[in-house]
């Protein structure tokens, strides 16, 4: 989920245009407004690393579809 | 951009599919993997998976469903309490309808107790200061993943001054099982797919173990289609290559050394100690009781309550499955005596559970 | 455990309801064996061909996202004699209030099923209102019951799908669930889903323009798209396989599930029918759905594939092939 | 005071159920002005003339002495659809059961429900079932709605009570709402007096031999013969003058209602019936009644008096004269 | 044989109607009869009693409806009680609907307050042992018949040793309005039909002041027709031979000296005190209050609770009719503003009230 | 009511065939099965005199009647 608003150690998290409030507790304070985060039982968990996300696809893209396996 | 869509991705969920059915072409005996985790469970068989992967390729269950784990002890203390005249029980709804030794949470709702589902223990707080007059228990069952939420929710409690909210906690951690079966004869796992968000919160490092002790390969896996087959095909990999070593699929989420603070609030909240997993036994250091210092919010300690004789349920081969060596289909229970809407075992309950899946998902 | 007691879940319309109205309910109140059940009973009488059906609505909350147990109350006896290609004619309405429920939130409710009966084109006849003490009621709940005429020849019922028949749908799934839930107290997600609730008797009518081609209506209420198919491949002795990517899913919908861990697939709907119609026809029936307004984002999302042994099974969006069982306890309670 | 809450008496049946009934709910729901209420719509459908009537039952306790909520949601139906001189036909059921009833006392309600619909003549066609969480209702609450072909071409309407015409009823008053009471949690009365719960459309098939000479027939439900009467003497603007010597009333009821301080005027029925009947065939039907089993203890009570505002009254049993009103409150809440 | 019907009997009703229209056919000036007991108001309205006596005869009714006389502060109490959460509000029927200033207990009802009818005050007692943490309050409205049974249901919870059973008291005694009443110039009342029950409790002797004092004849009369129009009767000869003295008519129960035992069970339990009458005003020593060694069981002094500030209704002209002086027929909101189902005084309440008594039987 | 059974300070008392409870702790002793009671509340409040209420019916059939008004 995407993190459209922080308030201390509460943040509102959406997905698919979905609201949701989300602690940050269980975070350091590095989260800031439109990182993506992994939101369980209530909690960010982890921040999702977009750079990576986004390498990891292309990467996938690019060894397993059938273009690129001919 | 939904990153979620892109891991659904059809065209490289078949390509993914098609490579490992390459790769495993030339085998003759089959690869044997392991998850471990009730969310891979589940997404294996809501997508299918298993009817894109060569028969060269077994995906099996291992005690990833929290619930599946839990043992009939703890659920008989659940239902003392919830009979309770004062007491809320609150808790993920996957518990209601788990079969204790003669009862279960949906039963003795049905009968007056107050039991309410929350989606976080966060919301079980907010029970507890609207209530002052009655004592909120949440039950706190799960993996490294849910147990920081749950000390979470005990810190939160601590510093509101509630002293109406108690957690009955049976939380277990995820190695020591995996160990365990690692080293079983009787069973071959040829790698795990390593669970996604428990790693997140304990580290890629801490399965280490299992590739130097064990010598099983094991990748940190997430839970979309195309993770859960890349996972797989990098533990092909690795099994060609006759390697055993840690790999992180899942690494935007995914670090070697985890959560940092959420490892921190564990170690505040909770202490290590032999817990009892369901069918596999007692495990030494496998579970995480409530530290002294928060003993205020234990439930088992704070709200003493006589639990009925313990009773286990004839005939349920729940823990050959949470050991992975049995199927739900080799169960003569399963989808006659044992259905989830009146489940014999804790595997046919949680809809993470091994025997529930395959019923919902898997015919 | 103690099997004499009533779980919430044999209300959710999914395999405890089928199990306690199979076992108990019909067992003890029909005269005659009845393989399933359609959404209205259909009774000769005095020389007319009428559908009967009867519903009571105890939804929680009562007023959601879009609207309230009233209009609710309307459109889904209005529906289910529909789903019986009956033109619906005359309602009844039986209210159990309970004690200190407000007048003015009443005079609202009734309101809007004064608007859903006179958008449907039926007559609200006759009633009967009932007070419980507080604390033995939740505020309102309604039954309606429906009388329709049946005009037509043909045999609508959930016992005709036959292989080769493609599944439609008339929109979106899950909107009448997922607003209702985000609705409710203390679980506070903000979806911007509103029901679907909505009288299907106008769109069904210029269905029965494809004659015998038109095998099944049902409106997937509780229980969902699911439990729906499952009860009509059992009825008809088929089986069926949907399209995960054909499924019309609104946004909202998929993120209140993903976060709650909910499945669209068992979300009720109270303004969508699936409709069963034979393969050469199925193109004809989109474009009748896709014309209306209740339609316009009508689809087929699966197939009937063989006669079987009732057997629903799903094509996922990566490929993958899955079984759809019934519902089994409560997904969402109280949502109609 | 609140006077936008809603109140036990509200459920009573009498004057507080008529104001709500009168200035919200048939003026919300009714497109025509309605001057009273009968028990059932008449409605015409293809060709045919139908009785259409809803009811629900929210009896307290379920069982009591002589019936249970089941035969008594079969009966107040079948009667309700008998008192417009229809027969009964089609029964729906609609049950919201409360989570944790039980399953063998649902049994036990059901095989009720098809005794009295077997021996009513009736079939039980369809049917719903909700669950409802623990505290939100009452272990059980029964609608039927039921439809009935009317097959004469007489009024029997409950304006149509003219000058001179006699009052009867079929036999004692006040036995159900006493048995009801009797058996209630904490009020521990032992009375012997047991539920009049009966299906009465046999016994009105006979009367309807007096033809154009029957003008009323009305069960003395909720509220009892008083608010009938009352509602009668409205609807037909006339005055009714009862004759309290002539009452038929059990002496288990008589001594209950003495030592509660009640007045069995104003307690429910569920098996009799008050028939308006022209002078000359008075005599008539009173034979007919007594040679029916449910009308042994037929009498006639009373007389309607001259055209005139609604009024009722009584020539006490020590011949003085007295006002009737309609129940003000609740007397006995949940008797149906 | 069933004494009751017998003294319902047709013919000996109207024998005495005869007779007392015999008696009175001379008389230029009507007279006027007070009963002050509310079962003589609902018999002579549910017999029609009146349309049996000549027009000589009037019959008025005087402050004898229990509910009537109550003042609105002690509704407003009561309603301040039952709106705590611990509490059970316990009473007869008829105190439901009486409006106090802003509610009524059958409003509060439906906005939640566990408000409970019982039949006697030893049920609510026994309400009291089943619900051992709430406060069970019973409301002790009532004359000397009453009043006992209050004072007995206090005896009992005593000797079971409750703590949670109380009685919100408001008990008023008969003797003392009569007085206030046969001392009022703008009323002439010419005789009194005295209470059957309370006179039981009390004994005919209580009424001898006003004769002496006064100079009004005193009949005790049953509830039964034939009783009522006896007593009319022996009012009429008093009245004819200029005679002022007691005389029973009810003898089959009432005594000259009542019923000692429940006298003393009366002295025991309750003090009097200035009693304040809804349109009367403060009687000196009208009223019982419990008695300070039984201040436990006293809601009033053991659950201080805020009552809202007074307001009466306008244009009720209730206090008028406990005196006698209009008849219900006179109030211009009589069937029109003030019915049963919605009352805005109290006489519209109780089905013991004039206005009610007139308005369901009246017409 | 007719007093049918006594325990302690309790009785059973029925009218027209209905019976019910009734404390005897606001009379003396005085009460035997078989007695008619006055019952408020739940309390026998008084005995009824059946003697008495025989005589003042059958005063009343002599004085007030049709018959023996001529
Ligand atoms: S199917 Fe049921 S009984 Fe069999 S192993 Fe699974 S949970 Fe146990
Ligand atoms: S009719 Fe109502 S307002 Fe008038 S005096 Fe009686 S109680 Fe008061
Ligand atoms: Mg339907
Ligand atoms: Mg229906
Ligand atoms: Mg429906
Ligand atoms: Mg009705
Ligand atoms: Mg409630
Ligand atoms: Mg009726
Ligand atoms: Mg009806
Ligand atoms: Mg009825
Ligand atoms: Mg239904
Ligand atoms: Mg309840």
């Amino acid at each position: 989920m995407q993190v459209i608003s922080i308030d201390g150690d509460q943040a509102v998290a959406e997905v698919d245009g979905v609201k949701r409030e989300a602690s940050l507790m269980l975070l350091n304070d590095e989260v800031t407004v439109g990182d993506f985060v992994i939101v369980h039982a209530g909690f960010a968990i982890s921040k999702l690393d977009e750079e990576d996300a986004r390498e990891t696809l292309a990467l996938m893209r690019e060894v397993f579809t059938p273009e690129s396996m001919g | 951009m939904n990153y979620l869509d892109q891991f659904r991705d059809k065209e490289i969920v078949k390509g993914l599919a098609r490579r490992i059915t390459e790769l495993t072409a030339g085998l003759s005996e089959p690869l044997t993997f392991m998850e471990v985790c009730g969310t891979h469970t589940m997404a294996i068989y809501q997508f299918g998976l298993r009817t894109l992967l060569p028969p060269q390729v077994r995906l099996i269950s291992g005690p990833g469903c929290p619930v599946c784990v839990t043992p009939n002890g703890y659920l008989d203390r659940a239902l003392a309490l919830s009979r309770l005249s004062d007491v809320i029980i609150t808790t993920f709804g996957d518990m209601l309808r788990v079969p204790g030794s003669s009862s279960s949470l949906m039963e003795e709702r049905a009968k007056g107790a107050d039991v309410r589902i929350v989606y976080s223990p966060l919301d079980a707080v907010q029970i507890a200061i609207k209530n002052p007059s009655k004592r909120v228990i949440f039950l706190g069952v799960g993996f490294e993943t849910t147990a920081p939420t749950i000390a979470g929710s005990i810190l939160s409690a601590q510093k509101l001054g509630l002293t109406n909210y108690f957690v009955l906690a049976s939380h277990k951690t995820m190695p020591q099982p995996m160990g365990i079966l690692s080293a079983d004869p009787e069973l071959s796992v040829d790698g795990y797919l390593c669970p996604a968000h428990v790693s997140a919160i304990i580290g890629g490092n801490a399965y280490r173990f299992l590739c130097e002790e064990y010598g099983v390969p094991c990748v940190v896996t997430g839970f979309e289609p195309a993770d859960v087959l890349q996972g797989v095909e990098m533990l092909v990999r690795q099994r060609l290559a006759g390697e055993a070593k840690v790999e992180i699929q899942y690494s935007r989420v995914v670090s070697w050394e985890g959560n940092p603070k959420a490892q921190a609030i564990l170690a505040e909240v909770f202490t290590p100690f032999d817990a009892d997993w369901r069918g596999i036994g007692v495990l030494p250091g496998s579970g995480l009781k409530i530290a002294e210092r928060y003993a205020a919010f234990d439930a088992e300690r704070a709200i003493p309550v006589e639990v009925e004789p313990l009773k286990e349920h004839r005939g349920c081969l729940c823990g050959e499955i949470l050991k992975g060596k049995v199927s739900p289909f080799d169960c003569p229970l399963f989808g006659k005596a044992c259905t989830p809407e009146s489940p014999v075992g804790a595997c046919m309950v949680s809809s993470e559970g091994t025997c529930a899946a395959a019923y919902k998902y898997g015919r | 455990m103690n099997n004499d007691l009533i779980l919430l879940g044999h209300g959710s319309g999914g395999k405890l309801s089928h199990q306690l109205l199979d076992d108990l309910i019909i067992a003890k109140l029909s005269r005659t064996p009845v393989r399933g059940q359609n959404d209205a009973a259909l009774v000769e009488l005095a020389g007319a061909k009428l559908a009967f059906t009867t519903d009571s609505y105890v939804v929680d909350p009562i007023f959601f996202p879009g609207g309230n147990i009233g209009d609710l109350a309307v459109n889904g006896t209005v529906n289910d004699l529909a789903m019986m290609g009956a033109c619906p004619r005359f309602l009844s309405v039986g209210l159990i209030l309970e004690e200190g429920f407000s007048k003015a939130e009443l005079a609202a409710i009734l309101d809007s099923m004064a608007a859903a009966a006179e958008s449907a084109g039926v007559s609200i006849v006759t009633g009967d209102t009932k007070v419980v003490p507080k604390g033995k009621g939740d505020r309102i709940f309604i039954n309606t019951s429906g009388i329709g005429v049946i005009e037509h020849t043909l045999t609508i019922d959930g016992a005709s799908a036959q292989p080769g028949d493609q599944v439609l749908v008339n929109g979106s799934i899950g909107d009448h669930g997922i607003a209702v839930l985000s609705a409710r107290e203390g679980l506070e997600i903000d979806s911007g889903i509103v029901t679907d609730s909505a009288a299907l008797n106008g769109l069904v009518q210029e269905l029965l323009a494809l004659g015998e081609s038109l095998h099944v209506l049902r409106d997937p209420t509780r229980g969902g798209v699911a439990t729906t198919l499952k009860e009509i491949a059992a009825q008809s002795e088929v089986n069926i396989v949907l399209d995960e990517e054909s499924l019309p899913i609104n946004l909202g919908v998929k993120g209140v599930c993903s976060i709650l861990g909910l499945d669209p697939l068992y979300v009720a709907n109270e303004g969508k029918l699936l409709a069963i119609v034979a393969p050469e026809r199925a193109g004809e029936a989109l474009e009748i759905m896709r014309r209306h307004p209740l339609g316009k984002d009508a689809a087929v999302i699966g197939e009937v594939t063989g006669t079987a042994d009732g057997r629903v099974q799903m094509r996922t969006s990566v490929g993958g092939l899955r079984g759809v069982e019934m519902l089994a306890g409560e997904q969402l309670p109280r949502i109609c």
